[in-house]
Formats: structure tokens, C-alpha cells, sequence
């Protein structure tokens, strides 16, 4: 079993859904530690995307996707994370090549050049109360999960577990990149907006991993 | 929430077409993405300067756009930077051959996206500089932060930086002399009241009823401390003491004293708040040549002002009286 | 409340001392009683322009002083009249030996105030004359009330009234200018939030979250009803509709018009009240010549916005374009 | 008896102690219907003339008394109430001449005076729901006790007592001067706050004649 084209577009049809179900929560959690504009950014950004993903042509490969998600995020979000989380995909897309599916060392691959790229735009370490503290657990329980000989459902489950732990951790932190780092000690007791958005994507690629490896419809073309 | 809007979704579209209509004289807006762009299209020859972030700062900076001051300014969402789109779009519709200069108010957002935008000029072979305004005293500047934030001095960098452009300085001038009004200016503000992002549509922070926060950033983020409120005397000394210390400005110096409001506060407040700081200021020897008091530099509806101190020497003097003619910002022409 | 003020007792001399710090190139301010006058002194030969009234509709008339528009501004105590004397005062000091023109807002206790120091300058052979501005549609105009109050198009009649002053117009025809733009403007606003005086402590009057005053005063006085909140479409519609119908303006008329903000109303949202009007009057053929956007006749602290439309001619345009100096207007030098 | 100085420098402070007692009361009726500054503007008023006072010269005569007021009143009350109270104090002082002691007729006309320059300066007709309609019911009942043979002291009570009810009777109408006018319908059921300060005023007339004439301090110069 491995992940083509049809996981890719209904993980990013399932992050726009989700993200609009939390649009408030996000926003709520902005507002406590940042500008309080989070959710509608991401909202805006993967709305923009959805109206854009049927236009994806016949034949498409995991990376047009991630591509399309890459610089519709970037044109549309604005904000720190619409270049931080567009950059994400961007990378994502170039970690996978041309390849049309994903089995389980091509996922992590993709998940590692995400965050690899929010780094290079953004200079967060972990520990700086950013999208990173999902983002760097997630991609080292997927590599755990690859090398424990997990599957690609497997491999994202651990992401989105160590994702979700780990912005649950943004909370007793000081922040240090953000504007969150303005507020010192005061950020200490909030749960990072980035972190629990990012948590909500990898979430996000399990669950629809897991349908489209139950449903069997990547079956078809499976290797 | 209560506001004049129609739909969240809708305020920064509409209020572009208000300014157009309003200053249609001053100004081009373009739509879909939006920016504002000096009428008459680029000068040949001109450095052309750009600015732009969130949204909600009005006049800040779309009033200021017009001879002597901006060429383009690019208002992303409400307290949101905006894409790389609309900067690159207006980058390249103000380019006059000489180089644009981007002033970006350090936010991580608008420094990112400012970024890209600048990356995709210099592909189209425009030559791109940048100059990131961090005049917030209230935030430490360290590694442990993501730095001071841009705030209310942006527009006096903007001002002299826009009357260095429009005497026909190059590049490397213009650049120098923004990055020079950055550093000789600092800037602390206090919240009475917050303020509320129409899409979010609840304040964007809670105060009690005789609480103030000091060293307020203009997205309501908050700054250093939050008091019971005071006397105004003693909010401005709060304010004034880190200012002064942290150049430090001393006796003999000539400065620029600049108190914004906030966009919620009483105008009368704000006079009341600049007699006390040119009181504080005339006492330790520092001589007030230039001035400016008003809503230059807003957040939305909070209540509250910011204090800016610049340096000034005759050079700065002189780019500051030069003529200029914006919405927001107007005199000699 | 929460305010920038020291002693509520001391906030209008406070702020004529920030204003005295912040354009003592502009103005001189007087204290004991507070008046503020023209930087120079009188003009000889020229009509002097001497408004005022209660304080807290700052820039309103202190931030209208200097060059093309008033000789002196009167600031009363807040929203309350100024007493004869500092208007007697400020009439002898800028009087050129051409008369001065009181500029008074119709409220009983300006027009008292004012008529009292009018006869005791005229004991002084000083000649007075009075245009009591009354543009607010909001209220009915009848012998069963005290009549319109003015309201935002004051600031109209100081700029165009001061235009005709400078250019050396004689008291006649200064006055008749100044009827002309009275009888020729009307206005009407809309209150979100009430504002709090500082002495009283309270909120002047009360509204329920989802409420909003239209044709409020700018005293925070009641207006025609009170309404569900809408959104600003909608409200501008009813702003609109009583001021086109009143004169009523008609197609092919060309207008200045002026959308004010009350104090505590993002700019952002008086440029979509503005997009929505200059909408409506172009769907009546009712062309916009000239504009004014911004903060200019305020109510404190007070959130919501009026609409001044202005006939135009071309006396009253090429008088509006006439250069202005002053804190709050510019243009020209 | 009669009332001479003593009665009208007693009614004058106790008129400055009720309505600094009053002024929270006065402020909050006029923010109802007004703009909220009538206690104010009376309080400072009032503070300036009590400043004043203690000048008048040895010898002074009801009407100097009258006058300082009147002139002080008018140089720092400003808005409605100042021209219009101002005026009433300084017909009240031409309106008894040199006199040093004042009988019932001039009691009488000290109040008629006072009532008929406030309606010269501010033109409004009883029921225009303003202080007139305190004062012009005082003024009739200070007449007709007059007329019915009731001394100083009962002219006084009488007017006060008429100047009362005619503040309560402002509160069914609908005002027609002032900025209570603007208001409409929706003055309905507030009291005037000029009437109110109006009564106030004449209750401190009463109050000191009755203290004065008991305390027989004007006794010594009595005719
Ligand atoms: N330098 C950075 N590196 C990584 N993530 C960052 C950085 N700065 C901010 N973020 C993330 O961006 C989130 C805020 O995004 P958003 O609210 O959309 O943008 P803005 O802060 O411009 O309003 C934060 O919660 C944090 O997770
Ligand atoms: N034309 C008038 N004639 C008589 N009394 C008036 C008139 N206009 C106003 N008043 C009185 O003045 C009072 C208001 O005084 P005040 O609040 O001090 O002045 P302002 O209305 O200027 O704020 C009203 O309650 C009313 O009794
Ligand atoms: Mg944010
Ligand atoms: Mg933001
Ligand atoms: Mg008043
Ligand atoms: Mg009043």
C-alpha cells in the first residue's frame, strides 16, 4: 500500500475543512497571545486553495498538489504563517519529486522538507513556542514509526499523535520568535496558534490516509 | 461588536475604493490584489519608496502616498501583513528605473512576505532594498525575542525618506537615510481600551475597567506591564523614561517629539499628553524644533497613544519641512 | 473612566498648553481665560474669524487657527459654552479694524455666550457680526425647538469663511460667504457608542450593544431614533436620504463632501462610509468635487460618523482650494 | 421684619452649598436629556462667587450682592445656564434698587425680575420645559402669598415650594428650548435639570429668610 494523488487532494480538502470547523478556536488562541487573526488567515488561504484544486489537471502527481497548495498559501494567506506554512508545502513538494506514490520513506521525506522549510524561512528552534514544537516531534515519530517498519497510515498517526502532544507542550513555554515573544512570561500558560493549527493538518493526513487505505481506492494503483 | 462595515470579508476592498474616491486626485487603487499607488504613475529616474502591512492602521499607510512621501502602499487584512502578490505587483508598478526601497515594519508576517516580494523583483531585475523599522522600545531586542516591532515612528521614517526620494537621491541615499531615521528614533505606547479585528469580531485583549497596558503594540499585542490606571502625567513619564534612556537622547539634543493616538483616543487627550512630555523633555535639556500630534499611526478603535522621540539634525530638519502631499500629511504644496 | 487626563478639572487648560508646545508656530495661546489666536497678531485691515464653544470637539476650533482660516479659537469647558469674557477677550486681541465674525454653533448657550461678548465689543466700537451654523438635518427646525445645531459643516464655514478673510474681503461679504456655506450644507450622524465627559465620569448616554443613535449630536445629544445596529450601507442610506431631500441637492450639482469622524471610529471605516455616499450621490447625479475625510468635528471618544454635503460654485470652490495653514487643515503652504 | 445683606450672602452660600451637594444629581438629569454639564457648570459658578464673596465691601446692599453674582455667574458658567441665571441674578439686583432692607413687595419683585430676564435672554413660554417653569410658578405664588398678607419668610416657602412642583411638572413634557428639544418625545418622563437647580436655589431663599428672621440676625437694622 502506499499514498497517491487522491490522499493528497482529500488531506487538503480535509485541512481546509478542519481548519474552517477551528477557524474560532484558532483565532481565540491568536487573540490570547498573538493578533488574533490566525484562523481567518489559514480559513482564507485553504479556501482559496479548494476553489483552486479542481483545476488540478488529469494526471496529476502528489507534488502539483502540494505545489498548488504552496503558492495559493503564500498569495493568499499573508501573516507569518502564510509564507511559513506555504514554504511547508513548497519544500514538501520538491521532497517527492514526480513520483505519483508515497510509501512510507516518502512521506516522512515530505513531512521532514516541510518543516524543514518553515526553519529556513522562519529561524524557530524547538522550544520557541512555534508551529516548529508540532512540526519537529511529528517529523521525528514518523521517522520512528518508518523505521519500527510502520505503514504510511502509521507512519502519519504517529505524526499527528507527536504533532498534537507537542502543541499541547507550547504551553508552559516563553516564546522567542512570534509575536508572541513580546509578551515574555505572559505567553506562559497559551497554547501556540501555529502549533495547534499544525497539529490539525497532520491530523488531518492520517485520518484521510486512513480512509484512503480502508476504502481501498488508492488500491488501484498501488505498487 | 460595532462597527461602520458591511462585511468582515469586505472592509479593506471598501475602504480602498473610499480612498479612492476621497483622493482620487492623490492616488490610483488598484483591486484584486490592492495597492495604492502615487498618481501619475512612476517617476522616471526616482527612487520609488513602498510600504504596507496590516490593514487597520489607518492612515498608515495608504494616506500617506503622494509627493514627497510614498510612492505605494500595500494594505494587507486587518492587522494581517499582506502577500508577496500585491507588494510585487506594487513594487514593479512604481519602479521609475532607480530602485525601490520596501519599508517593512518588523513583524515577522511583513518581514516574510516583504522578503519574497523582494526576491521576485530582483528576478524581474528591479533592484530592491529594505529597510525594517523597529522603533518600540517596549519590546527587549534580543535573541530571545523576534525583535522590537515597527510602530508609530514608521511614519516620520516614511516622511523623510520620501523627501530624500523626491529630491532625487539614489538608491544607496534614500536607503541610508531611512535606516539612519530608524535609529535615531524610539517609540512606547499604552492601551486604555482594546480594540476589535472586525473578522474576529471580540476585543483582541481584556483590560479591567482601571487597567492600562503599557508599552502596547498597535495589533493590541501586549507590552510590558499592565497598571492600574494613572494620571496622564505619570503614563507619559512610564512612557518617556525608556524612550530616552535607550538611544540615550541627551541635554543640547534637538528632537522631533511625535504623539500618536491610538485611534480611539479624544484629541484633547493626546494635547494633554504632548504638554507633559515637552515639559519632561524641555527639563532634561532636549529642545522640541519639530512636532506632530494625531491619529497618524492607529489600532483600529483602542484608546491609547504612543510617544516617538526622533533625533534630528539639520539634514533630517530639512527632509521633514520639504513639501509634501498626501491624504493624511500635508504642507508646502 | 478611563481617560488620559489628569484632573478632569484641568483638561482644557492642559491641552491648550500641549497645543501651545506642539504649534507655537502657528498660534499663541492666551491663558486665564483660555483663548488661542493667530500666530502674529492681528491683521490690520483684515475681517478677523473668531470661533469657539465647548471644548471636546478637538481639532474643532483651536486645530482651525492660523493662515486662511481662524483669527482665534474659544475653548469652552467641555461641551460647555465659553463665558463672554474669554470670547470678548479673543475678539479685542485679533481685531485688524475690520470687523471680527463670530462663527457660532447653534446651541442657546453659545448664542447667549456669544451675543453678550458681541455687545460688550460692540461698547468697545468693535464690529461684530454672527453666523449661527445650523446644518444638522437631524433636528426639525421649528418654533418648537430650539432649532438645528451645528454640527460638522462648521468647519467648512471656518475654511471658506477664512479663504474670503485673507484675501482681503470686507466684513459683508466675509459674513455672506460664511451665511452662503451655512444655508447651502447639511449634515446628519450616527452614534455607535456614547462618550464620557470628564467631569461627569459616565457615559452621556446609554446603548444597548446591538443599538446605534442616528442623527446623534455632538454633544452626545439624542437624534431622530435609535435603531438595531446595520450595516454601514444601511445606515449611510439614512444619513444620506434626509440631507439630499432637505436643500435638496439635485442632479448636475456639483459637491464637496465631507465625511467626519466623531472621535473614536477607526479611519478605516469612514472611508467605506465615505465609498458608500459618494456611491449614492453619483447614482443621483450629484457630482463630488471636493472631499474631507477624517477626524475633524469630534465628540470625545464617541465611535460613529456624520455626513456634510456642501453645494459647491465656483466661489466656494476656488475659496476651499485657497491655501490654509493651519494644526489640523493644510494645504497650499 | 425684613431681609437685608445678611439674608441675601446666607441665601447666596447656601445656594453654592446645595447645588455642590446637588451636582452629581443635577449632572446626571441633564445627561438624560442634555449633555451632562448643568451641575457642573452651577458648581463652578457658584465656587467663583463664594471666592468673591468675602470682597464685597463693608456696607454692601442687597442689589451689590445681587450684581457680584450675577457678573460672576456670567463669566463662568458659560453655556445655557450662565447668560440665562446671570441675567435673572442682575434684573433681580435693578429690580431693588439701593434698598437695604427688602419687604414683601420687594422680595416679590427681586423674583419677577430675575424670572423676566431669564425668558428676555432665552425667550422660552412656560411649558417649554426649562427653568422657567420653576420659576415662573414661583414667582405666581410668591404674588399671591404677597397678596394674601404672609411675610418674607412666606413668600419664600411659597415660591419654593411652587418652584418644586413646577420642576416635577417638567417631567411629562416635551421640550421646546434647550437641547432637550432635540430630543422630542423622548424627553417624556425626565425632569429639566435647569428647573431642578431653579427649585433648588429657591428653597435655599426660603430656608435662610426662615434661619435669618429666627435667628433675628437682621432684627438690629430692621424697620
Ligand atoms: N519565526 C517563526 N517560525 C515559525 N513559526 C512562526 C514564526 N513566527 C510565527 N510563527 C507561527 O505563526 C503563528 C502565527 O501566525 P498568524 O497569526 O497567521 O500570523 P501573524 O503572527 O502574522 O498574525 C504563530 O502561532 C507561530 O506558530
Ligand atoms: N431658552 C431657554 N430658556 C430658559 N431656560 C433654558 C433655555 N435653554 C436652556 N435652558 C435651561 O438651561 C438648562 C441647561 O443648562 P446647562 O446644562 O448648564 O447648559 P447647556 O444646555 O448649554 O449644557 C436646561 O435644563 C434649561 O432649564
Ligand atoms: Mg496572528
Ligand atoms: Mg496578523
Ligand atoms: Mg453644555
Ligand atoms: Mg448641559
Amino acid at each position: 500500500m502506499s499514498l497517491g494523488i487522491d490522499w493528497v487532494t482529500d488531506w487538503i480538502r480535509e485541512s481546509a475543512r478542519v481548519v474552517s470547523e477551528h477557524r474560532v478556536e484558532l483565532i481565540t488562541l491568536d487573540r490570547e497571545i498573538g493578533d488574533g487573526d490566525h484562523g481567518e488567515n489559514l480559513d482564507r488561504g485553504f479556501s482559496a486553495v479548494i476553489q483552486k484544486l479542481d483545476g488540478l489537471p488529469e494526471g496529476a502527481v502528489p507534488s502539483d498538489a502540494l505545489k498548488l497548495v504552496a503558492t495559493t498559501l503564500i498569495s493568499t494567506v499573508g501573516g507569518a504563517s502564510g509564507p511559513l506554512v506555504g514554504t511547508a508545502y513548497l519544500k514538501a513538494a520538491g521532497a517527492v519529486g514526480k513520483e505519483e506514490r508515497l510509501d512510507g520513506a516518502a512521506v516522512v521525506a515530505l513531512l521532514t522538507a516541510a518543516r524543514d522549510g518553515v526553519v529556513l524561512r522562519g529561524k524557530a528552534e524547538p522550544g520557541d513556542k512555534t508551529m516548529i514544537d508540532a512540526w519537529t516531534p511529528a517529523v521525528d515519530a514518523a521517522a520512528a514509526a518508518l523505521a519500527d517498519g510502520r505503514d504510511e497510515v502509521g507512519i502519519l498517526e504517529a505524526a499527528a499523535d507527536a504533532a498534537e502532544t507537542g502543541a499541547e507542550a507550547t504551553e508552559p513555554l516563553v516564546a522567542r520568535k512570534g509575536r508572541a515573544s513580546y509578551l515574555g512570561e505572559r505567553a506562559i500558560g497559551h497554547r501556540d496558534p501555529g502549533s495547534q493549527s499544525s497539529a490539525l493538518i497532520l491530523r488531518a493526513a492520517a485520518d484521510t490516509a486512513a480512509k484512503n487505505a480502508g476504502s481501498g481506492s488508492d488500491a488501484a494503483g498501488a505498487s | 461588536m460595532k462597527k461602520l462595515i458591511n462585511d468582515p470579508k469586505n472592509v479593506v476592498d471598501e475602504a480602498a475604493r473610499g480612498i479612492e474616491a476621497a483622493h482620487g486626485d492623490l492616488v490610483d487603487v488598484f483591486y484584486d490584489p490592492i495597492y495604492i499607488v502615487r498618481k501619475g504613475g512612476p517617476v522616471q529616474g526616482k527612487v520609488a519608496l513602498v510600504s504596507g502591512g496590516g490593514s487597520g492602521h489607518e492612515p498608515l499607510h495608504g494616506g500617506f502616498v503622494g509627493f514627497g512621501m510614498l510612492d505605494a502602499a500595500v494594505p494587507g487584512p486587518v492587522f494581517t501583513s499582506p502577500t508577496p502578490d500585491p507588494i510585487l505587483a506594487a513594487t514593479k508598478a512604481v519602479d521609475g528605473g532607480a530602485g525601490v526601497l520596501h519599508i517593512v515594519k518588523n513583524y515577522t508576517g511583513d518581514v516574510l512576505n516583504f522578503e519574497t516580494a523582494a526576491d521576485l523583483a530582483a528576478a524581474d531585475d528591479i533592484e530592491v532594498r529594505s529597510v525594517i523599522i523597529n522603533d518600540d522600545v517596549a519590546v527587549k531586542d534580543s535573541l530571545y525575542t523576534a525583535g522590537r516591532r515597527g510602530v508609530a515612528g514608521t511614519v516620520l521614517v516614511e516622511k523623510i525618506a520620501g523627501a530624500s526620494a523626491d529630491r532625487a537621491d539614489d538608491l544607496d541615499t534614500v536607503t541610508a537615510i531611512a535606516q539612519k531615521v530608524n535609529d535615531q528614533m524610539r517609540s512606547m505606547g499604552v492601551a486604555l481600551t482594546p480594540c476589535v479585528v472586525p473578522h474576529a469580531g471580540e476585543p483582541s485583549f481584556t483590560l479591567a475597567d482601571d487597567e492600562i497596558e503599557i508599552g502596547i503594540g498597535i495589533h493590541g499585542e501586549p507590552g510590558r506591564e499592565r497598571i492600574k490606571l494613572e494620571p496622564a502625567d505619570a503614563i507619559v513619564d512610564r512612557l518617556l523614561g525608556p524612550i530616552l534612556e535607550d538611544l540615550p537622547f541627551a541635554s543640547g539634543d534637538k528632537v522631533l517629539l511625535f504623539v500618536n493616538g491610538m485611534g480611539g483616543t479624544p484629541q484633547i487627550e493626546l494635547y494633554i499628553v504632548f504638554r507633559r512630555a515637552a515639559e519632561v523633555l524641555a527639563e532634561r535639556g532636549i529642545e522640541v524644533t519639530r512636532s506632530l500630534v494625531g491619529n497618524f499611526v492607529t489600532s483600529l478603535e483602542m484608546q491609547g497613544a504612543s510617544i516617538t522621540v526622533l533625533k534630528l539634525d539639520d539634514e533630517l530638519t530639512e527632509l521633514w519641512d520639504a513639501p509634501v502631499q498626501t491624504a493624511a500629511l500635508r504642507w508646502g504644496r
